[in-house]
């Protein structure tokens, strides 16, 4: 496999001290960090359909010793999580090389192997009162009216248990503390949360950060449709801003201060 | 530096949730769900989430403390169980077993669970005895 | 005076109404009054001439509802006497009084306005309320469909007034009320300015006229003949002759004359009491190398006394006759300072929160609307709070000692003060607590007066209530302020001066004058810049005679230390502790210093049109300037001389105007002709800004015959190679015919172009605007500041500008730089940021939002650091941080969140 | 900067269904005039929009 070979290159070369991909480990597809002590280990690499945030991985073995380089297997999501990450300076891009999976289709590529890809089924109670895995955030806006929009989120919220694995899996989720357990903004021990400022909290802190990997989605036990949640965030970005987290190496508008976006504010309709 | 990823169930209560263990240089650093574990299928609530901070913490026990005019002070495991056994037969002996209360904890294993209450039924003699995670 | 507190009752009182100058007549005022809105100090004064007191012994109201009792109508004004050693005239201007002209009917229709009463109509605060309507309505509704402004009203006129020169800023402000008034409109409002050259030669000014153009603002060029206010009451009417040569006629809703600026009587008579010398216009006469300087020593003059200018211009010559002022009398500097005893210091970090909770009645300001007794009661039963009273004034001075007594027999820790608002009273109760013993940030204001009384009026009920949730707030967050410090941190008491051009060595001869060492580095081999290719300025004077003089005086002043051939190599540290390394050819020095002044001034564009670098007859100025210098026989042999204005400038690529080649061109015209009467000379423009006196130099070329063609940028001239001259082509906008001109030589008004800035602005932390002008703190109040503190700039660095104006904003930035030189230590620290490591993670998004350059990033740790020495507590890094890393003392969140929490839980 | 994530927020605000609800606006402390009419018809637009959504849904997930 050419991906074996070109990791152990990596490795072989010095180019890395790390390389983070997948191995099966006792039937589970899992990541593994292979060094060049053990560089016949990448024989088991696997590009594993379950997604594990390698990116944030890095963080941690970078936050370690920030000279480690470190090779990682990246999909189209994780590079442009990479790219957020270089962007706040949490990753040294001189001390990452990547080797890339194939898997949102591309002009490159006909075929994607993303699990992703294929849509989530939505159960029917879901579907009418709730809100739907695979709307998108502008169908969602036009088929419900405000009133409706409100009801169906906070039915969704309203079922979160606080387990904050959204944010813990979250790749680009770097922030040594968290707002979302600042006790002024979300009391702590109580369950339910109290609606829906976890969420928006969370949603705010995501804009100009979201890359749309959809592994929060994927780590709520609550069912809870996050990925569009901040599709519609990123859309609201794009929108207002023209900025798409990931895309390239620059930080985001609500960072800049000066004349980069000329925006008047809304006026007030009565 | 090694980085390698362990398997594992949590312990925190009976439900069995698959985690992994991301260790650093032998160490764990963090935990994540088991994405292809039956049981959460790559969830986890919010104790499995932080499933790691206990080993290292710097609250952890690591040895037997006995109270002396006041203040913890570390003992071996003879005095401190010595100790132990004898208070709690004196007050076995003063107010009755029904006295005694025993609490287990989901972070010891099933064996020792199992030994806890055949201690408290049998040594004891009451049934006082519940575990934290009466999920 | 010092009782007055600025109620406002006995304004309310008073039954004598007259109309108020200062809104231009259009509303009214009282016989007691504060003059404007913004004054300082707020206090209320009793016009003499009105006051039916002080005319008729009437009336008299006013002081007995004066609940201060500030009233005395015995006051008399007293003579005093004022030993000094240089004396600053800085008497302003009047506003032309078009009256006297009955063309232009003001005063016939009250939909004629001056400029100023327009200025009035636009502002908040003037007599409609910031409302754009007719001032004829006498409801203030309707609204104006079509304005029309009059430029040079009471300027470049010798005919209806004998103000020949230019005001210079009426048609910028003219651009600037029209575009203000289309904002200040719900319909869509027809502007139109009807004008004879728009002179918007201050920074940015031609583009903001751009955009006015692009928005619809009408710009026709015509001096209107004549203002008709219609009989059937229809608006007015005004005749004039449109480019094209044909009459037209429009009628408007509002006409607003552009009056000019002039000097009035009274400041003739001061002036003539003192001996100075003025010049045509009254206007104080200076030359260009002593703009601030007086006929008389020791008396400096800045503002428009000395000639009309904008606001920019001023403040830096306010700056500049601050520098002139001091540098003859330095050495009596911080000989009548007189040291303040501050008392020690109480340590309250251990202690439990005792606050002490003082209510203010503000005579009947607050306590005639808020039950001040009860909110008292009220405050007593808040948790912490130890101790709770009633002042009559809070701000009094027999109650501030009080309250200083009452701190200290009770052992508060905390002081809240519910009155009025922090902004003009916050300084004053720090100042209690600092007698006190305690440390000043320990204070917490309730604003019951602005945010309550006053605003509540008519629910006494409810404003009480609100007044109980105000100071609840301002308890729950007085329970977490914290003792903040400021820390001493010495000054090195020496500048850099970067640019050894006029402006770098005026402010480097101003700062060692007043007794400071300078280092001054000059790029080249020697001192002098663009001036030593200059010939003469349009006052005639010599310019190479003056900088050979400037560079002695540079060379001889022991206090200056000249680093020729030397460039920046790296800088560190911050306003007080500079360390500046520079390299030249053979070696590297290591400077030391407090401030750094930057005139590194500009360059002539090299043109790349009009057979420029083609053709031997096609020079710029700085090489005729040669030639006039020299006497260069090419000049005595040339028949026809052309000037082409604009080159370069005022264009797409750089729609800026370099402001002085207008009065360049005619000074070298006229120059010209001295030499040769017998010269055809011709200049080609778009608009002639000879601004200010200059006015008077362009009058000079046009009595002396020499010939001016308008051109437009869509139609520039074309220039052919005809022999050993040129020949231009262009279509006059008169004749509207093409008329074909050949001359000897052609000279053409070459763009000033910023240098490459890059580096050095990256070194100071300072920004560069879009054209390469360095970016000063403030456009019109800070034009020598950045906003980086301890930074300085001048010369054309900042923009394109004449001698004059480079010399006057040189001495600025030495004044502006001993502000910081002249003190041994500054305070840092108190309500700045602060950053906590552990919550850091490093990602840097703070760095881009502060504006003050005050956070750098510590690689080592990945964390980043705030400069306590920079940081102007601002907030927005705080507000920026997502991990809550960094918070603003004073102002943290927990504060925050319990003001917001005990806010809620009403 | 504010009206930046003022912008961002209003959207967001206008997805979850709770559109008009924030508003951002320009006062200066010379336009007394501005600030009383913005914060009246402010007032006076949340008062016609009914009582806050939230606090009932709160309430009742509080009672069980």
């Amino acid at each position: 496999m050419d991906m074996v070979k070109a990791a152990k290159e990596l490795l072989l070369q010095d180019k890395v001290d790390i390389f983070l991909g997948y191995r099966k480990l006792d039937g589970h597809q899992i990541p593994h960090g292979f060094t060049k002590a053990h560089v016949d280990d990448l024989d088991q690499l696997e590009i594993s359909l379950n997604r594990y945030p390698l990116e944030k991985i890095a963080c941690d073995l970078a936050q370690k010793d920030p000279a480690l380089k470190i090779g990682i297997l990246a999909r189209d999501c994780s590079q442009r999580a990479l790219n957020l990450l270089y962007t706040w300076d949490q990753l040294n891009p001189e001390n990452i090389e990547t080797l890339t999976v194939n898997c949102c289709p591309s002009p490159l590529s006909t075929h994607g192997d993303c699990s992703y890809l294929t849509p989530k089924p939505t159960g029917d109670y879901k579907k009418a009162h709730g809100v739907d895995y695979n709307d998108s955030p502008k169908d969602f806006l036009a088929n419900h009216d405000s009133g409706e929009r409100l009801s169906r989120w906070m039915y969704e919220f309203q079922k979160c248990i606080k387990c904050y694995g959204c944010r813990n899996v979250c790749p680009v989720c770097f922030c040594k503390e968290c707002s979302l357990e600042h006790p002024n903004l979300v009391e702590p021990g109580v369950l339910p949360a109290e609606v829906p400022i976890f969420h928006l909290i969370r949603a705010t802190h995501m804009a100009g950060r979201c890359i749309d990997c959809g592994l929060c989605e994927d780590a709520c036990p609550a069912h809870i449709p996050l990925r569009m949640l901040y599709r519609e965030v990123n859309d609201a970005v794009s929108d207002i801003f023209g900025y798409v987290p990931g895309d390239h190496i620059e930080k985001s508008p609500f960072s800049i201060i000066g004349k980069t976006v000329e925006l008047t504010p809304a006026p007030m309709d009565v | 530096m090694d980085c390698e990823f362990v398997p594992s169930v949590c312990s925190y209560c009976g439900t069995g949730c698959g985690v992994l263990f991301e260790v650093i240089d032998g160490r764990i650093n963090r935990t994540l769900p088991l994405k292809s574990h039956p049981v959460n299928q790559g969830k986890l609530c919010i104790k499995g989430w932080n499933l790691h901070e206990y080993i290292n913490s710097y609250m952890r026990l690591k040895g037997p403390l006995v109270r002396e005019n006041g203040r913890l002070e570390k003992a071996t495991w003879d005095e401190a169980v010595n100790q132990a056994a004898r208070r709690f037969t004196r007050i076995k002996e003063e107010h009755g077993p029904d006295s005694i209360g025993v609490l287990v904890s989901a972070k010891i294993t099933n064996e020792e669970n199992y030994l806890a209450q055949k201690f408290t039924r049998a040594v004891i003699g009451t049934n006082n005895v519940d575990h934290c995670a009466r999920l | 005076m010092d009782k007055c507190i600025a109620c406002g009752l006995c304004a309310e009182k008073c039954p004598k109404k007259v109309d108020d100058e200062y809104n231009e007549g259009l509303g009214k005022r009282k016989a007691i009054y504060v003059p404007y809105s913004q004054a300082v100090p707020l206090k209320y004064a009793i016009d003499d001439t009105i006051c039916l007191k002080l005319t008729k012994d009437r009336c008299g109201i006013c002081e007995k509802t004066c609940p201060s009792g500030a009233i005395n109508f015995a006051d008399q004004a007293k003579e005093k006497t004022l030993n000094v050693g240089s004396i600053i005239l800085a008497m302003g201007f009047e506003s032309f009084d078009p009256s006297g002209i009955d063309s232009l009917g003001f005063g016939q229709h009250p939909d004629i306005v001056t400029s100023m009463g327009f200025e009035r109509i636009l502002s908040a605060t003037g007599p409609f309320g910031g409302h754009l309507c007719l001032p004829s309505d006498k409801d203030h509704e309707k609204a104006p469909k079509k304005i029309a402004w009059l430029q040079c009203v009471g300027s470049r006129d010798q005919n209806r007034c004998s103000n020949a020169y230019c005001s210079s800023v009426c048609c910028m402000y003219a651009v600037k009320q029209a575009v203000m008034a289309r904002e200040h409109s719900h319909d869509p409002l027809d502007c139109a300015i009807f004008y004879m050259d728009m002179r918007t030669h201050g920074k940015d000014f031609d583009r903001y006229m751009e955009g006015a153009k692009k928005n619809g603002v009408r710009f026709i060029q015509s001096r209107v003949h004549s203002v008709v206010p219609r009989l059937d009451h229809q608006g007015i009417e005004m005749r004039f002759i449109d480019p094209d040569g044909t009459i037209q006629t429009e009628n408007f809703d509002i006409v607003v004359l552009s009056t000019g600026l002039q000097i009035s009587a009274a400041c003739v008579d001061l002036a003539n009491t003192m001996n100075i010398e003025l010049d045509h216009g009254n206007f104080v006469k200076t030359d260009s190398f002593n703009p601030v300087s007086t006929s008389v020593p020791g008396i400096y003059a800045c503002g428009v006394f000395t000639g009309p200018k904008d606001i920019p211009q001023s403040v830096m010559e306010a700056s500049s006759a601050a520098a002139a002022a001091t540098e003859y009398i330095s050495s009596a500097r911080h000989t009548l300072t007189k040291e303040i005893v501050i008392p020690q210091e109480r340590d309250t970090e251990y202690e439990l929160p005792k606050i002490g909770v003082f209510v203010c009645n503000c005579g009947t300001n607050i306590g005639g609307v808020i039950d001040v007794p009860d909110v008292v009661a009220y405050a007593r039963t808040l948790p912490g709070v130890t101790y709770a009273e009633e002042n009559l004034f809070t701000c009094s001075q027999d109650t501030q000692d009080k309250m200083a007594q009452v701190i200290k027999e009770n052992h508060l820790n905390r002081v809240v003060v519910a009155a009025c608002s922090p902004k003009t009273h916050e300084p004053l109760f720090r100042q209690t607590l600092i007698n006190a013993g305690l440390n000043k940030h320990l204070l917490e204001m309730a604003n019951i007066r602005n945010h309550d009384s006053w605003v509540h009026a008519k629910e006494p009920a409810r404003a009480t209530q609100k007044a109980k949730h105000l100071v609840r707030m301002a308890v729950s967050k007085s329970m977490l302020l914290n003792s903040l410090f400021e820390t001493q941190l010495p000054v090195t008491q020496s500048a850099l001066v970067v640019g050894g051009g006029i402006a770098g060595m005026t402010a480097a001869l101003s700062l060692a004058r007043q007794g400071f060492p300078v280092s001054l580095v000059e790029r080249e081999q020697n001192l002098g810049g663009n001036a030593r290719k200059l010939f003469h300025t349009y006052m005639d004077e010599d310019i190479p005679v003056q900088v050979k003089t400037m560079i002695h005086q540079v060379n001889d002043h022991p206090m200056i230390h000249t680093y020729l051939g030397a460039v920046i190599e790296h800088l560190d540290g911050f306003v007080g502790n500079f360390n500046t390394t520079l390299a030249t050819s053979e070696s590297k020095v290591t400077i030391d210093h407090g401030v750094a002044i930057l005139a590194t001034g500009a360059v002539e564009a090299k043109p790349d049109e009009y057979l420029y670098g083609n053709h031997d007859a096609v020079m710029t100025h700085l090489e005729f300037d040669s030639l006039l210098r020299k006497n260069d026989p090419m000049l005595d042999g040339a028949e026809d001389i052309a000037f082409i204005q604009c080159v370069g400038s005022r264009e797409e690529a750089h729609p800026y105007c370099s402001k002085v080649c207008c009065t360049h061109s005619i000074h070298s015209a006229v120059e010209v002709k001295k030499r040769n009467p017998n010269a055809n000379v011709y200049i080609f423009y778009r608009d002639i800004r000879t601004y200010g006196k200059r006015e008077l130099i362009y009058k000079q070329a046009r009595d002396m015959g020499i010939l001016f063609f308008r051109y437009d940028l869509n139609s520039k001239p074309r220039v052919t190679p005809s022999g050993t001259g040129v020949t231009i082509r262009i279509l006059d906008h008169i004749l509207k015919m093409p008329v074909s001109i050949d001359v000897d030589i052609l000279c053409l008004a070459s763009r000033i172009e910023a240098r490459d800035n890059q580096a050095l602005a990256q070194a100071f932390k300072i920004t560069c605007d879009s054209d390469g002008w360095m970016l000063e703190a403030h456009q019109k109040l800070r034009p020598v500041d950045f906003a980086t503190d301890g930074v300085f700039l001048c010369g054309m660095a900042h923009y394109p500008k004449p001698i004059d104006e480079s010399i006057a904003q040189a001495k600025a930035a030495a004044s502006r730089a001993i502000t910081t030189l002249a003190r041994s230590s500054i305070s840092v620290g108190g309500v700045v940021s602060r950053v906590n490591e552990q919550l850091c993670s490093g990602c840097q998004g703070c760095i881009e939002v502060c504006p003050y350059n005050a956070i750098q990033m510590n690689e080592k740790k990945h964390v980043v650091s705030i400069n306590a020495a920079l940081c102007k507590g601002c907030g927005a890094c705080a507000a920026a941080c997502p991990s809550e890393a960094l918070t603003l003392e004073g102002f943290n969140n927990e504060q925050i969140y319990a003001q917001i929490k005990s806010a809620m839980g009403a | 900067m504010t009206v930046k994530r003022i912008a961002f927020v209003q959207e967001l605000l206008k997805f979850m269904g709770l559109e008009g609800r924030l508003h951002l606006e320009w006062i200066s402390s010379a336009e007394a005039q501005k600030y009383v009419d913005v914060v009246t018809k402010f007032t006076e637009k949340i008062r016609n929009m009914g009582p806050n959504p939230l606090r009932a849904i709160n309430e009742m997930k509080k009672a069980g």
